[in-house]
């Protein structure tokens, strides 16, 4: 796959479109359960995720949050492909990684709106999803802490010898800040068994990564500097996400070390509920919008001769699904005031004198 | 005069100095183009052009870096940390380097440099993007650090900062951004390490900063009403602190309360409250008590961040037990 | 009983608890075959093995995230920060990251870590390496703070830090390495949060810690023999803050000094002069003094690095000029 | 240049040995001056050092010292290359570097000692030495921190159009920090006129560099990340390194954007005063030891014809100039208590509260 992505003058960048080979895949062999079981995830993450736009724009979630719509596939190929034992380390992006893993979407929803049934009782909020029964091990909103995180889950799996993997998501603007090449050193230095998928969406916030990176690919380019393979793959294409995930988790869980990819996709909407998106130049969005994982995954699975009823049926369920967790997480009741004294301390309290 | 938002007036602030003063420049993720994430450096880029006004990655040591070594070197550069948070990964920049390097060349090189940034609570952005960190950074010998709490004293406090010698921290609230007031016409000036009286006051002498002014003076004028006459300080200034004012406050009223929006233990107000109970300790006709978030890291939920940060309320509520105690 | 050095104390403390507990497990720069640049960590490789202590590129951030990505996952981790100073560098692993996780995920995360480091000044290594940084642990909710003063405390408060299910800060005093104590046979065990009274005494209290514990012991013995009896506390924990025992003692001397090795600013004593000054400030003859640093970046000279920690002397002339007036 | 250093094991490493090529840049075109200046300089930094260390023996040095004993080839190349008002960012390691700019010894040395006569009137000791009207713009003794600064001064040259360009200097060990990495795609993005100098010295402190980094060549291996050439130079060659000074100077003041260096070369001492550096593998300080960059540049310079007495008498004169120093040390006054609390602030104080 190439992509046109080019090193751009300071303050100024090109047009970035994506790839057109939406066929590329099509002969991959992967079985159809898996596949529909994809399909299903990719309207998951889409629905959720419209439906808390949605109730952002009716004031119902306050404070920020930031949607993937538009970059499903990674998640949902990840999540897809991962043992049910293994370790997510997500972001403040960080809603379709938690749901891929199989977290419940109720739970999720009533966390943005500040509930007690909320994932995580209403204190955390949209940028700290957080499940551990699921192997989501919490979601970072300081750019870079995660991926050291990520290593130390790495190296536990290690040393207790549990053959269990990290996945470690972030974004393409993180690989410009210090605790990634920490994190990247440290991982390879001890073989830890570690995947980090950045997933380059082409922009920090408001600002084209081309801008303010010294290469063109922020993570491809730079897996050398740990003495690790670049990998590149097409992360609006949910096969193209599973296989290498499939791979590389391969790769780490045998011992063989981290491994470092960069997924190649867009997001539709901006940076978080208060941007606009103004600094996309004109056309990008549409060529990315033609695009779209889910519309390029259920053309892959008409294709392969996937009826469109069965198809709608499964978009059908997940509406469904997201109105009834809708219904839930509205009707959930307020944390009770005690709640923001409990669990600063493993004793379960908030007392740090007598 | 001109009605501004407090974050509009960050932007006058800064526009004023780069007006004045080629050497000053500004360096921070997203506030050029952008005109800032919370839309303090609007219309810079546009005014300063892209060699005065300049996007970073998201490489906050090479920021601070880089406007230190700038400074160093006679320029005056302004950086922006987006949320004040994100000291804690650039931390080393500002505590070890900016802050020391004039005292341990023995005067040799000077930091003319100003860091801004979003600091506080109240937006239900959780507890890695809500805090209050003035007080880290009072406890680091070499930091200037202030905290403006209306638009006037943005754009004033932004021009002495800019203009010291030393390394600012400049704490902009971001509960304060969308808050508005008269700033008057041309050139605005202000001084660093000056407290202001903003309301007087005899029963007692409340000390508050940044979001928890207005509230402090919300609580005064509800005091009031039931016979408590308080004096309301704006602190503004941590380091310089201006304890004059407070301890000839408290020398008329006797007695002290701080408003701090900080978890509680080592707030600013901690200083203050040992300071003035040395100092002023035959003055005192009662316990100096400080009105502070608990020591909690902040909840995200409306409900809960409500709960926890200082309110009306509450800081009219504990006043009143302790006047009455 | 044994002889031992503080600095052996620390190796032992460590081994008692990988002995007991194969979930322990111990990184850090030059910890492994060097034993540690102040020597804290020696045999425990020999005895351990490389699969347990490890030694780590300097990259403090990633330090810090794998301990605390361990802890979240079985593994009971000790992570060395070498000079406390450099806790600026990975400030936000530890105030961003351990401090808040549990709170965050309604405590579905648990981070039993430790995180020793040297701490502290009097070997002339200079303003960026003789730090006493308590005080910027202490203002963070969710991070526990310890710092023996002596062998034996050591090796009880390491057992304890390291049984304790949140991340804590383990201060060892970069001056205190070469002193020397009893510490008894077997385990060790103490408990987090609790002072201990050094000394007893009427006419005043005395908190000190670290360093300063031992000065401010020799400045009571003197002050003895001037009529002066003081009361000398060893706080050993800031998080949790055993603040009874002050309270207690306060209330039979009358009188608090604190004997700080931070800067004077947002020292811990100010939290104690707070905590003290509202809740003892009935039992109190006079002002709560606090005995600090100047707020000054450290000088390497030794003149004027022991000129301006406090020292036996100035303690005793403070309290002295503070009892007299 | 070939050095048999490669990536080891972690836990144990090879010995590393030196190059045995003496008399590969004899025939450079460098001129006959030039090079009797750096042979000055290289015995000015050794003799100095052997001298500090002699004072640190009868505990005349207080505190802790970074000797740079058997590495003084980098700071002689690029201090006899660059231009006058050139900057230097410095390391606790930076007595050489700090000499190698003009700076008089004595106020090195005093300040070794704690004395008013000090550089830093005894205030920042032995790992903050600087003169700022020498260009020597700090030494920095928290790792990787001043790469970030050095870009600042290289953006202030850059703007004021000056033409300086900032020459930081930082060893092997530095390479697997945070500030590292930001440093270098800071540089990069905004091609700031930066030379930054990796003294591999093979060890960080008691740790060999191969047990924790993930590619054999810390700095050189990880220039492709931020789309620089990959440079090595032998560190141990005086005349290696002025002429890769020469040409990266040239480079980076003629607008083409920061340099990364990567110079090979060896402590013959410990870290610092503390260590007795047992870890290194037995064999390898000798092989150093003989491939010594006073001896090599003393061979080169015999062989092109110097007569020995003129060498000699310049090894004289040196010594001559540290025993000088040593008085005007030892003789100098402490340093009155008042300054303890000057210069915290601009107004040369020490006042933060009415
Ligand atoms: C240390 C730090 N600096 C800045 C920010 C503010 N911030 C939040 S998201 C973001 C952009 C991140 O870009 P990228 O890594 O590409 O991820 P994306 O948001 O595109 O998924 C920034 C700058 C932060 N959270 N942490
Ligand atoms: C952030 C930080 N971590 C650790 C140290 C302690 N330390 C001082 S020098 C050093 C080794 C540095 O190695 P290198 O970069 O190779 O330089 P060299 O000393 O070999 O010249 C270490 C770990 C420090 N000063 N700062
Ligand atoms: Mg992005
Ligand atoms: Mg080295």
């Amino acid at each position: 796959m190439t992509l046109p992505l080019e090193r751009h003058q300071y303050g100024g960048h090109a047009i970035v479109l994506p790839p057109d080979s939406q066929t590329t895949h099509d002969a991959a062999p992967i079985d159809r359960d898996v596949r529909l079981l994809m399909y299903r995830r990719l309207h998951e993450l889409r629905q959720f995720e419209k439906r808390a736009y949605d109730m952002f724009m009716q004031n119902l979630v306050k404070g920020t949050t930031h949607l993937s719509l538009g970059m499903e596939a990674v998640a949902a190929g990840f999540g897809t492909a991962m043992r049910e034992d293994d370790y997510t380390f997500a972001t403040y992006r960080g809603h379709a990684h938690t749901l891929a893993r199989g977290v419940a979407m109720e739970g999720v929803l009533a966390e943005l709106l500040g509930r007690a049934n909320g994932l995580l009782g209403g204190k955390g909020g949209s940028m700290h999803l957080t499940s551990v029964e699921h192997g989501v091990m919490g979601s970072y909103a300081i750019i870079g802490a995660h991926l050291t995180i990520a290593n130390g889950a790495a190296w536990s799996a290690q040393y207790r010898g549990s053959g269990q993997v990290a996945v470690c998501f972030f974004g393409d603007g993180t690989t410009n800040i210090g605790a990634f090449h920490e994190a990247l050193n440290y991982a390879a230095v001890f073989a830890l068994p570690v995947v980090f998928v950045c997933e380059n969406n082409l922009y920090m916030e408001y600002t084209a990564i081309s801008d303010i990176t010294a290469v063109p690919r922020p993570a491809a380019d730079r897996a050398g500097a740990y003495g690790l393979e670049p990998v590149v793959v097409d992360g609006n294409d949910a096969d193209a996400c599973y296989l290498a995930a499939r791979d590389t988790l391969e790769h780490a869980r045998s011992g063989r070390g981290p491994v470092l990819i960069e997924a190649l996709t867009y997001r539709h909407g901006g940076h978080s509920r208060a941007d606009p998106g103004k600094y996309k130049p004109p056309g990008e969005l549409e060529a990315w919008l033609a695009y779209d994982p889910l519309k390029i995954y259920r053309g892959r699975l008409e294709r392969l001769g996937v009826p469109s009823a069965e198809l709608d049926e499964i978009e059908r369920q997940v509406g469904r699904a997201v109105d009834a967790a809708t219904e839930a997480a509205k009707n959930g009741p307020m944390p009770v005031p005690a709640s923001a004294y409990t669990d600063v301390w493993a004793d379960g309290g908030s007392s740090w004198r007598n | 005069m001109a009605q501004l938002t407090y974050r509009e007036a960050v932007a006058r602030g800064i526009a004023q100095e780069m007006r004045r003063d080629e050497r000053v420049v500004l360096i921070g993720e997203d506030i050029a183009g952008a005109g800032g994430v919370f839309k303090t450096t609007v219309g810079l880029l546009e005014q300063f052009g892209p060699r005065r006004v300049i996007d970073t990655p998201i490489s906050e040591q090479a920021i601070l870096g880089a406007a230190m070594g700038a400074a160093m070197t006679g320029l005056r550069p302004i950086a922006e940390i987006m949320f004040s948070d994100f000291f804690a990964v650039c931390w080393d920049i500002v505590v070890n380097q900016m802050a020391k390097t004039r005292y341990m060349t023995n005067g040799q090189v000077t930091i003319p440099l100003v860091v801004k940034s979003g600091n506080g609570g109240g937006l239900r952005f959780g507890a890695q993007h809500s805090q209050s960190i003035e007080n880290w950074a009072m406890a680091v010998p070499g930091l200037k650090v202030v905290t403006p709490s209306c638009p006037e004293d943005v754009v004033g406090l932004m021009a002495a900062a800019v203009r010291s010698d030393d390394p600012v921290l400049f704490f902009e609230h971001k509960g304060l951004y969308a808050s508005k007031g008269d700033v008057p016409d041309g050139t605005v000036e202000d001084v660093l390490g000056t407290a202001k009286i903003r309301r007087r006051g005899d029963h007692a002498t409340i000390a508050a900063l940044g979001l928890m002014v207005p509230r402090a003076m919300e609580a005064a004028e509800r005091l009031a009403g039931r016979g408590i006459s308080c004096e309301v300080i704006d602190v503004r200034s941590l380091i310089p602190l201006d304890a004059r004012t407070i301890l000839e406050s408290v020398a008329r009223t006797g007695r002290l309360f701080t408003v701090e929006e900080n978890p509680r233990a080592l707030g600013w107000g901690a200083e203050v409250a040992s300071i003035v109970g040395d100092e002023a300790f035959w003055d005192l006709d009662g316990p100096i008590v400080r009105i502070t978030t608990p020591h909690v890291p902040l909840p995200s939920a409306d409900s809960l961040e409500d709960l926890v940060i200082p309110s009306v309320d509450r800081i009219v509520a504990e006043i009143e037990k302790a006047m009455q105690a």
